[in-house]
């Protein structure tokens, strides 16, 4: 198939275009025109493919265009903001399918080709498949269509057993090729299948792991099926995705403390829906801690005796200036006791330079807490315990509090679980929306810092 | 296709890939998945080649499904990326 | 009848704060409390008469004692000033439990229920009444003042064209709630400031301020996480190595105590031997006997060509912002028990029960009855 | 015969300096000349005679200047203490130039050669020997430590369980090198400073201090960069707008000078009478007449309840450091003149040449003649 | 010519080491184990060949080998440290001649080939020859063999002749291939002719640029003759050296302050060697400055008035900090009038939390300087300038200053060309071993604490 | 060789190239030259097969001459670019 210039021309600016606009997607600042670039390459690919001299069905082409990205584009838009990662999901699937089917319309087509290529057909049809069930699995989970995990009594097994089946049956098709129909039809069948089976005892707050592992899965099917295509902006745009999508799971795994491997094979018996990890303390990273706080509107810094043992307060006062450089309006709520002798904090803030106005006492910022997208508690602990205003058995019961746990998000800097100096337990750093960033808070200020300075 | 040159590209866009991605912050990697299953939603580019040589009725079933789904993972990556992203609008400093 | 709350004009020697300041003044009359006050006793403070809007100036203490149902004070009642409190009434102030049997009788022989707030007990909640630590820190942060004022010496390191200026070494010993204001204070100024304590904590929160802790090299922690007794040797060890430090120091400021009996004394008459000529000791302990075998309270002694200060009453020097303090602490601790204008407490509550020393004609506080002889 | 240095007790009053420091006498010594004292001289200085290696100690003031060649001192010499002198000797220290006719009169009569301090012609090369800077340095830390622990508040913000204290305002008038080290000094110890100094270059440098400039929004920068004559509306708005500032302000610290003339007089008896109940003023310009209408120099004046200080001879009240500073700025002036135990001065130096007060039986120095009307 | 999978295999092993090794070395800290990652592709590469079948000629290879690699070996081990750019220069034109030679040899033989592979093989040749017969000219200049900038009189002019003649030579190779044996030589001669004339006025100051423009050159003939051999190692690693090494050329002339044009087409009339930019200020980036910090084993920081207005203490002292966790001694030179008033420094520096025992004054450290790998001057100027030591007219004669210019590089932090207190100019800014960077104290100490910490 | 999948490998390549070099301080430019100038030396590795290949001798000496300068590009590229790097060496903390 030699195709004219111009269309092999504009394909390769589509590919051109998706690796500039991927490489835009990966920094805050540019992400937002990251998109729009790969969407013009993506314009470009499309607009040149009807340039092919001698297209048939082209009704038909127009139709099925029309139809699926008029249903994606509409439901895109109208899903609310906490329901998109299934619709990524549900995408993901669909462009798996469209790759499994490519595949299959080779098959059927019975051409011959070399045994690579055949090779290479077969595989992405097998990941192309897995991801499209995969994917309408992980979508239906967290759509809340299914509601439970469904977990076989050896399910590791089964999986095996299935992956197996649809290896040798792809194995068969390449030595066969071309294959009889009967062949291509329980492989497609059980490559399907072994989708459904591997995702539905996955738990959803393991989800957007997966998914991003179904990502790259497509990605990988498309990039061989440009090549059984021998259309390289298929197959650069679609390993692309394959590595960076690869990469994206580990990265995304990590810091969800939890192996891939985990995930995929002795998966979380989640109770009922994605809630599974209430009641634990959730870690954070500093670069999530800094981004949090980078597109924020307002962030309330509380520091505790913890500022002072680590001599935060330099590094702090450095990333509350590059926060309101760049927009953020930054308080910081002293409260009456915090430290070991009064005015500890206001001798250390001022140390370190920062403005009186800046600061505010308990009464003047308790109000304020519920409008603050962040509340960063710096080595603090009893003065932002809530149970001192509800539990009469605690030692520190009737003190008034900071009310950071009505900020919108909670981010706590210490150490460890160590307590503070009453020696009790804190339930704010087990409510939904709080997050630990454990470490030292100098460093871990310093680290902040660094990353806000990288979202410039 | 040459196969070895094959190789080469795949092995230049598995860096490539790579590198776009190597440090991006946590709050990207959910946009970033989806625009990144944004650009793979070009498999509608391979569905039509493959529709537009389609001869048999299956073919041409298979086919149009193939476009159908790859447009739907193409439109519907775009608006969803684009949605997510606009959270990070630059705020005047 | 509404509860009416009296403040007469402090009349200790030197006392220039005063119990209640016009803020406060206005929240007890928010709360349906009637207020009188002995005229110009905000005065020494810098709170002059007009400022207390809510308050009844009378002309002297019996006409402002006379038919109150609480007095506030922040130094205990001389004799004649117990004289002019109403039987019955509620008293509370910086008592001084400790010091006196007779001042507990006289005020036992007029039923008056009197709260001392050195008794306060120091658990969370009632930090905001605790005017131990409020006036402490205003006495720590004088000690600084004064350390540097005294000092014959730059605190900071100056480097100018007629040569470089060292910085000033100051030790502090007691790292308690003033003895950290001090160490802030001089920090603040630029002096080298060491510092020493016998509590575990204190060597990290003396740390978290930028300051030195003076290792002894002997740890007290025993077992258990109780402390031990340490041996002759090491006691011997310990005292060597503070030696060293206090000889070192260009100033030496010291806040140890130990809560209700006399400061321990640390700097002996020896250490004092060996200090720098010039040096300057300011002893904050001074009223409780001083932690320094030289101190005279109240008194600049100098002794080896020392200056050993031993001030009295730190926080009444700088008397707006103690005073201040001090009122919204007695604020802190009423206004639960103040309800429509009626005084109730409850006896069952801790910090109630913790801080009252007399009630009913008698001496109620276990502790002050043991120290006392009186139990 | 070698150069012969003599240096006595200071006698002015509460002088507690001395001109010459245990480090200098051994640079001195080292130059070739030989040093003589009136014992006990360092003491008040915390300096003791034995630490004095290499000079001879004398019982009283007429033996440790006979027969010298040089004479240190800090304060001008008394009659008597110019009848001490030996004739034709040279004599070194803040002369205080244009004080006294009489003085000059009795130094040409003994044809003392004498070198006034403050004449010293401020260029780079003569900042080692520029003892008004040194001392001013001490003098703006005093000024600021005397305001601090005057003050009935904190200088810091403080937040604590009884309550927000809101930092102390703190203005500093004149910024000079005293004016900007008490700037320093209360920025260090927490408070709000603001300052202001008519010198157009003074606005960076107060800020440079993290110090907040008061901006009269009067601009005395005329063309080509002279100051231009304000008009009598720009001056009156200048002096509201400072006297807002004043008004505002917990403690005023006056430092504005004029070399060789009496302190403007900036804060008014009007400008008192809006400041604060309370408030501090202290007048570093004392000594010159005062910056302040109502200051009496030496004295602790109260006004419509403001506390106006008026400090003599601040760098006396830190001898051991002023002592260092100035007897090294004498030495960095003499040494190069002091040549194997021989004294020579190259009178065509520049600032030699704008030191010398008195050379060969008369005044010599220009200005000074002129002001004292000697032309 | 189908080669043996494992010879493919190696080169693509190579080619990938290549890339490993590239990325390693644009870092400080990989920069050694890249270069050693590289040779390793290359051993990797080398000796695949050999085992290509049918090899002919292998002593005369072998000997080929031997000599060239020995040769350049030793001399490469024995060039001087200052020497070096010149040798980079001789091997980068070894490279473009052998790239040439094998353009050459494809056209002595006359095989038929597609036009593209020829167009390639003609360019490559180009050039391969140009950068061959330049990079020689750039180290007979840097070696101090050829002393002039030789000018032509219509420079400009005599280079559009001939590089059009070199095309228009090159074109009718393409048209006519295989052409004539004269053709070929003529194409020659005037392509090596064409490296020389462009070279030889360029200024001596400028070389490093050109030379790094005549190594993307090879790269790119090195990828363009990959294609006529059918070697993607050749492609990939000419092609990734020639976009890096255009990028790097760009970058050095934008670090020269110097548009590439200039350089190219208006040499600087160089007065004898390479000295032609002495006696100037020459500005310097943050990351430079990073980078010469963080390799030193000493620093002395010279703050200064500078510093007070810009507020910029605490990030100096942050800096400091980063510089002694990566083993870099750094010590504060204070000078006893540095700023406005006495002890002016002494606050700020205290108010930052620099420690006492990291301060010296005059006295204590203008022994050091001599042993300091660099002197980082902050917002001073007066303190520092070394006419106070000779100049008797200057205002500031005879006041002692800071011996900041005898430390091994200096680099000075001010806005822009101010002069101090004094009003007087600054010689120290004008010597060799000092560099500007311009900027407000604080946000340029900002910026050398970021790069600090990408190198840690 | 496909010029299409050449033109491809070209991007990938110029945009690997181009990712590695764009943030690197200006004190590893000469270091890094130096290096990318030691990898393109793998022209030697062409050179060996127009050498391997050569018939006549002009051919051979063409190809001589071709081998040993690329081994010298090879081989003086990797020992200056070496000894530059040694400046490099990691400081214990
Ligand atoms: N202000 C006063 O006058 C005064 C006087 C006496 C007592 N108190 C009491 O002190 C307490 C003050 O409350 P607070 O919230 O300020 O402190 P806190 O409750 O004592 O908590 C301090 C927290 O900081 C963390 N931390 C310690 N070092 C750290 C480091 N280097 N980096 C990061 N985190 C570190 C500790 O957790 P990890 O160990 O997990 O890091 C700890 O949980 C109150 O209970 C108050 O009653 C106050
Ligand atoms: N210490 C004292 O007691 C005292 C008293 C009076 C006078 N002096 C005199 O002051 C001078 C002190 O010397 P110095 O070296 O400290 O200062 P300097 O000679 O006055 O030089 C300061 C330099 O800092 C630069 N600068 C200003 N603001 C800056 C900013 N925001 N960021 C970066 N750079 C900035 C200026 O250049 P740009 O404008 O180009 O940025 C200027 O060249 C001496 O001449 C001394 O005699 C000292
Ligand atoms: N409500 C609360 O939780 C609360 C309130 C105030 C203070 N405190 C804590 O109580 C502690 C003591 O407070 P304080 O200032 O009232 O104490 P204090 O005035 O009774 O004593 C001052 C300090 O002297 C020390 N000391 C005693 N003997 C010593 C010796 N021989 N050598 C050296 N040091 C010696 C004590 O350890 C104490 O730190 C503080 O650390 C403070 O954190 C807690
Ligand atoms: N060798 C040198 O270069 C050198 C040495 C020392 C000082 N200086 C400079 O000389 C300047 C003055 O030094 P000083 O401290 O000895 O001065 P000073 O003691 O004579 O006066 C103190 C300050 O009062 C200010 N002042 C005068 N009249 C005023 C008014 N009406 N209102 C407000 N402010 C008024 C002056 O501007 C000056 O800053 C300083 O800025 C210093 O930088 C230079």
């Amino acid at each position: 198939m030699s195709l004219p210039t111009y269309v092999q021309g504009a394909w390769f600016g589509g590919a051109l275009l998706f690796i500039f606009g991927l490489k835009g997607m990966s920094s805050p600042a540019s992400a937002r025109k990251g998109i729009v670039v790969a969407g013009y390459g993506m314009l470009l690919a499309i607009a040149a493919t009807f340039l092919i001299p001698g297209l048939k069905n082209l009704a038909l082409m127009l139709a099925a265009l029309a139809v699926g990205g008029a249903a994606a584009w509409i439901s895109g838009k109208k899903v609310k903001m906490t329901d998109m990662p299934q619709m990524v999901a549900i995408y993901n699937g669909m462009g798996g399918g469209a790759a499994a089917a490519i595949a299959a319309i080779e098959f059927a087509r019975g051409d011959a080709h070399s045994t690579v290529t055949t090779l290479l057909a077969v595989v992405g049809a097998l990941i192309g498949a897995v991801s499209f069930t995969g994917s309408c699995v992980a979508w239906a989970k967290l759509q809340g269509v299914l509601k439970k995990a469904h977990r076989l009594p050896a399910q590791n097994a089964v999986n095996v057993v299935l992956a197996a089946i649809s290896i040798g049956l792809g194995a068969a098709m390449v030595a066969l090729a071309p294959a009889q129909p009967e062949l291509i039809l329980g492989f497609f069948v059980i490559a399907l299948v072994l989708g459904l089976i591997v995702t539905l005892p996955i738990g959803g707050a393991d989800m957007p792991v997966v998914i991003s592992l179904f990502n790259a899965f497509t990605g990988l099917a498309v990039g061989f099926e440009g090549y059984v295509l021998g259309n390289p902006a298929l197959i650069i745009a679609g390993i692309v995705v394959g590595a960076a999508g690869t990469l994206l799971t580990q990265l995304m795994a990590k810091a969800m403390n939890r192996p891939l491997s985990n995930i995929l094979f002795t998966p979380m018996v989640a109770a009922g829906g994605g809630e599974a990890i209430s009641g634990t303390m959730k870690e954070v990273g500093a670069i999530d801690a800094a981004a949090m706080m980078r597109y924020a509107s307002k962030v309330v810094i509380v520091p505790g005796y913890g500022m002072a043992v680590a001599h935060a307060q330099h590094k702090v006062w450095e990333m509350t200036e590059i926060l309101e450089e760049a927009g953020v309006e930054v308080k910081f709520a002293i409260h009456p006791v915090a430290g070991r002798m009064p005015g500890h904090m206001n001798v250390l803030l001022a140390e370190a330079g920062v403005p009186y106005d800046k600061i505010f006492d308990l009464e003047e910022i308790n109000g304020e807490f519920g409008q603050a997208d962040v509340a960063l508690v710096i080595g603090a602990n009893d003065v932002v315990n809530p149970s001192a205003r509800t539990d009469k058995s605690s030692p520190i019961y009737g003190m008034p509090i900071l009310n950071a746990d009505l900020a919108q998000n909670v981010i706590v800097i210490k150490r460890g679980k160590g307590t503070g100096y009453s020696g009790v337990e804190n339930a704010l750093f087990y409510t939904d929306n709080c997050r630990m960033l454990y470490g030292d808070a100098q460093p871990m200020a310093g680290e902040i810092i660094q990353h806000l300075k990288s979202m410039a | 296709m040459d196969g070895l040159l094959a190789l080469y590209i795949f092995m230049l866009a598995a860096f490539t890939g790579y590198e776009i991605i190597a440090k991006v912050p946590v709050i990207l990697h959910t946009p970033l998945m989806s625009g990144s299953n944004f650009i793979h939603g070009v498999v509608v580019v391979g569905a039509m080649i493959a529709l537009g040589s389609a001869e048999t009725p299956l073919e041409q079933a298979i086919g149009f499904f193939a476009v159908a789904l790859g447009a739907a993972n193409a439109a519907g990556g775009y608006v969803v990326t684009e949605r997510m992203l606009a959270m990070f609008k630059k705020k005047e400093g | 009848m509404s509860l009416t709350i009296a403040v007469a004009r402090e009349r200790g020697d030197g006392e220039s704060r005063v119990a209640l300041v016009p803020e406060t003044a206005k929240k007890f009359a928010a709360l349906g409390a009637r207020l009188r006050m002995e005229q110009s006793a905000g005065v020494s403070s810098h709170f002059l008469d007009p400022d207390y809007a809510d308050v009844a100036m009378q002309p002297g203490i019996a006409e402002a004692y006379a038919g109150a149902g609480l007095v506030l004070r922040v130094t205990p009642p001389s004799t004649a000033e117990i004289d002019a409190l109403p039987e019955g009434s509620v008293l509370i102030g910086l008592l001084k439990p400790y010091e006196s049997k007779e001042r507990l009788a006289a005020l036992n022989a007029k039923k008056i229920t009197a709260f001392a707030l050195e008794l306060l007990p120091r658990i969370s909640r009632a930090q905001s009444m605790d005017a131990l630590s409020s006036q402490g820190a205003c006495a720590g942060y004088q000690c600084g003042l004064i350390a540097a004022a005294r000092c014959t010496k730059f605190f900071p390191m100056l480097t100018t064209a007629a040569g470089t200026i060292r910085p000033a070494r100051v030790l502090v010993i007691g790292a308690g709630v003033a003895g950290l204001q001090a160490i802030a204070t001089c920090k603040r100024l630029g002096a080298m400031v060491e510092a020493y304590d016998v509590r575990a904590a204190a060597r990290e929160q003396i740390e978290s301020l930028g300051a030195k802790f003076v290792d002894t090299g002997v740890s007290a922690d025993g077992a258990g996480g109780y402390a031990r007794e340490l041996t002759a040797d090491e006691k011997a060890a310990q005292a060597e190595k503070l030696a060293r430090a206090v000889a070192a120091a260009d100033v030496v400021i010291t806040t140890a105590a130990i809560p209700g009996k006399k400061a321990p004394v640390i700097v002996t008459r020896d250490m004092v031997g060996r200090m720098k000529y010039g040096a300057i000791l300011v002893d904050m302990a001074a009223e409780s006997g001083g932690n320094c075998e030289l101190t005279q309270p109240g008194e600049h002694v100098i002794a080896n060509d020392v200056n050993i200060h031993g001030p009295l009453n730190l926080p009444s020097r700088m008397p707006t912002h103690a005073s201040e303090l001090y009122a919204k602490n007695l604020y802190n601790f009423l206004s639960p028990w103040i309800r429509d204008g009626e005084l109730a407490f409850d006896w069952a509550d801790e910090v109630v029960a913790g801080t009252v020393l007399c009630r009913d004609g008698a001496t109620v506080h276990p502790t002050v009855k043991q120290v006392l002889g009186e139990a």
